[in-house]
């Protein structure tokens, strides 16, 4: 029998180890699987390989990727938008290196690595620090860059320059989904979809929270937005246990 | 000079330009305001780049926290929203199917270059401006024409790393409208009690003069 | 207002000129736009670029791919299971070009061309006829090779052979739906979606026909499975219309 | 030699190798029995490849066209079913989330290589074969151990065009079940009646001989 639905977050993430890469699913506060990053957290768990949209600030609490950052538990951070004094302060003394991404390609990295391709074109950033390199990527601790951004490959199709981009392979995703069956089929709710599926389609082992689990039922064929065999494990977030 | 449009006043000019039907992106900032503008007798559908589709007004009543626009601020969802993940979202830019996207920015050179996303030696963050930029058929720009410290944005190169490059099509700011026309930087418009000649010390970038007779809504 | 809903089939397909590259979702009989295809045979277009799955082998009074290959109206056929004896004869007689792609990359390239990519790497057919070459792309009024598939660029990633394969952006993409909204917001149904939203957002131009099309109301959000941009025009299909 | 297992006894002893929980792809062919074949036990998903999971046997009553295998075959949905797009089914496929896919062969090498889509002259069409062959985690093939000439079909090297390269894990046909135990072709089981001797003058590929033992299902 198929039973992906666990006790509690401890025990989802309980295989995460030091240095792992981690992509995790939210935008600003929607859709971000707080209650799995506090697990997370709460194991202690260092040198962490981020891969996440955003530098979290704006959460209650100062959850999500923010409490990650604030307690330091991040070596390099790749995302789009770190915009978060926590990180900026840890990127300019040294402690956090960045790989910055444009949004859109950072949605299809994952996409990639989870369709298991081998990289793709984009013309997105062509032209730009971020494909030319030289882009600080980490710097020393009295602020002076320490490594720079290689050039990427680039190649023109049809005329226009495009960018060769590489997939994103994370050993563990953390996603939050709204309703989620034992068989791992997620379905999320409005903006709070955004990463979330990639992010799970891209890992090795991917770790949801929902708000709602349904322990005998499923969810209708038509309304899975992401299917079971993406998905290892499933807790009910701290809002449903409430209940 | 104290002329010149508000934020708010700007936003109503750029919506005034929007046409019924559109797929219009809007980008963090200024252009943020769009969605809050009646467009009577045109319907606009928002598109916000995490993956939302028909994006209307900030909500009257409790906000829904699943439910924001690209800054994060709560919206609402129109008749005709649809809701996607972040790669579909994408898609939609790059694969050309948005007929406009609203972009903020800290300088535009008169090539037509956009720089939005890096001050140098400030805080890095790129978000969805570079997909946009090279994806949506049409960029325009909305931004005021000086920055900060006053010098202006409009140059001729721009100095700031680039977000794309000869991407810009239209910079609507609070003193005037821009629009490339074959490629070159036109003055279209001036703001009221703005003339072309109070323009000229404010304005690096070197610019035809073709402006278009056209009300600016009250 | 925003109002794609077509009146009848004729009036969405007016567009399709002789030469048009045309995607057609569809998975045996399982979504495929059988009504946008009579509407394009009855405008008799001609010399049509076809990109679909498969040779529409086997639905009712051989309506589908099957009607535009039997009236020789493809002059070149992209798909990954031609089965149909209307296609072989004309392909064996030189009457019709093939480009035989693997299924998932078939898929990938429309979704690569609806994403604005340049192309991407592939494992798929590594090492294989249809990589390296020498297929018979097309033959010679008495079946002599014509015309070879030359041998596609490949790279070794991470030790494992990737292929490169371009984007596909066809002229226009007829798709069948489950349920459509006046902003060409689709929903299909069960094993009927497969190819559609894929040729949908590759196309130029789409025309979906839907057996339900809601003129007032809309989907929800969530229910959305492909979002209004990706469709130019929605008809409702006979099915609707008899009732 | 009459002995040997049918299409449905062949079904049979594949199913019995099924670990609960797999995530399973079903390719044209023999493979679409399988669904069909009682698992006690073992809860199995089957994928077929235009974009459905958790596929079951045929429907006792009225077939619903939308909800077929990949013969196009009509079949039911279970429980934990999940539908979409085929650009999604092939990334379940090449991401490495298919526990196996089983597949038809016209020839399997013994070095693994698998040719299955075209007989020299014959009717091209390779549907997703080729994805499936080097995304699952294994790739079982399932065939009649010689062709409709009386030729092994299990070979030194293929001399049909290849589906993938070294890709088989292990061989179930009506006469015998082979695995690729570290590279090396292994026999490891005879199908009742069925001796190693009897396969000899049937195979022409080189093989190991380890046999497990294990009972045939009735």
């Amino acid at each position: 029998m198929i039973d992906k639905i666990r006790p509690d977050a401890a025990a989802t993430v309980d295989g995460v180890h030091d240095g792992a890469v981690v992509a995790i699913g939210g935008f600003g506060q929607a859709g971000v699987p707080v209650d799995l990053i506090d697990a997370l957290c709460e194991r202690d768990v260092r040198d962490l390989h981020v891969i996440a949209n955003n530098g979290g600030q704006g959460l209650p609490g100062e959850r999500g990727i923010g409490r990650l950052l604030r307690e330091n538990r991040v070596r390099r951070f790749s995302c789009s938008f770190p915009v978060n004094p926590a990180f900026f302060e840890r990127y300019f003394s040294g402690e956090v290196e960045i790989e910055l991404v444009p949004q859109g390609t950072l949605a299809e990295r994952l996409r990639a690595g989870g369709a298991g391709l081998g990289g793709f074109y984009t013309p997105t950033a062509a032209g730009t620090l971020l494909a030319d390199g030289g882009f600080v990527v980490r710097y020393r601790e009295h602020g002076e860059p320490e490594k720079l951004l290689p050039r990427k490959e680039s190649r023109v199709i049809d005329g226009r320059t495009y960018v060769f981009e590489s997939p994103l392979r994370p050993d563990f995703a953390l996603v939050k989904a709204h309703r989620a069956d034992r068989y791992g089929n997620l379905r999320f709710r409005f903006g709070a979809r955004n990463f979330n599926p990639l992010a799970a389609m891209a890992a090795r082992t991917t770790i949801a929270q929902a708000d709602h689990v349904d322990h005998t039922g499923t969810l209708d064929p038509d309304d899975v937005h992401l299917p079971g065999p993406f998905v290892d494990h499933v807790v009910a977030t701290a809002l449903e246990l409430a209940r | 000079m104290t002329a010149g449009l508000s934020r708010a006043q700007l936003a109503r000019r750029v919506a005034d330009d929007l046409e019924d039907g559109w797929c219009v992106n809007v980008g963090i900032g200024a252009p943020l305001l769009l969605p809050e503008q009646p467009t009577p007798g045109k319907e606009i559908l928002y598109h916000c780049e995490h993956g939302l589709l028909g994006v209307g007004p900030a909500p009257a009543g409790e906000p829904d926290p699943d439910v924001t626009d690209a800054g994060k601020n709560p919206v609402t969802l129109l008749d005709g929203a649809a809701s996607f993940d972040s790669s579909l979202s994408f898609a939609i830019a790059r694969g050309g199917r948005l007929d406009l996207c609203v972009l903020g920015a800290l300088q535009v050179g008169e090539n037509g270059d956009l720089a939005n996303w890096l001050v140098p030696g400030g805080n890095p963050g790129v978000g969805g401006a570079m997909d946009l930029a090279v994806g949506a058929r049409r960029v325009w720009v909305m931004m005021t024409h000086l920055d900060k410290r006053g010098n202006p944005k409009l140059r001729k190169r721009c100095t700031f790393p680039l977000t794309g490059r000869g991407v810009v099509d239209r910079v609507y700011t609070d003193l005037a409208v821009f629009e490339f026309v074959d490629g070159v930087l036109t003055l279209r418009e001036c703001a009221p009690g703005v003339t072309p000649e109070d323009l000229v010390p404010l304005t690096e970038a070197t610019y035809r003069i073709d402006l278009q007779t056209r009300g600016v809504p009250a």
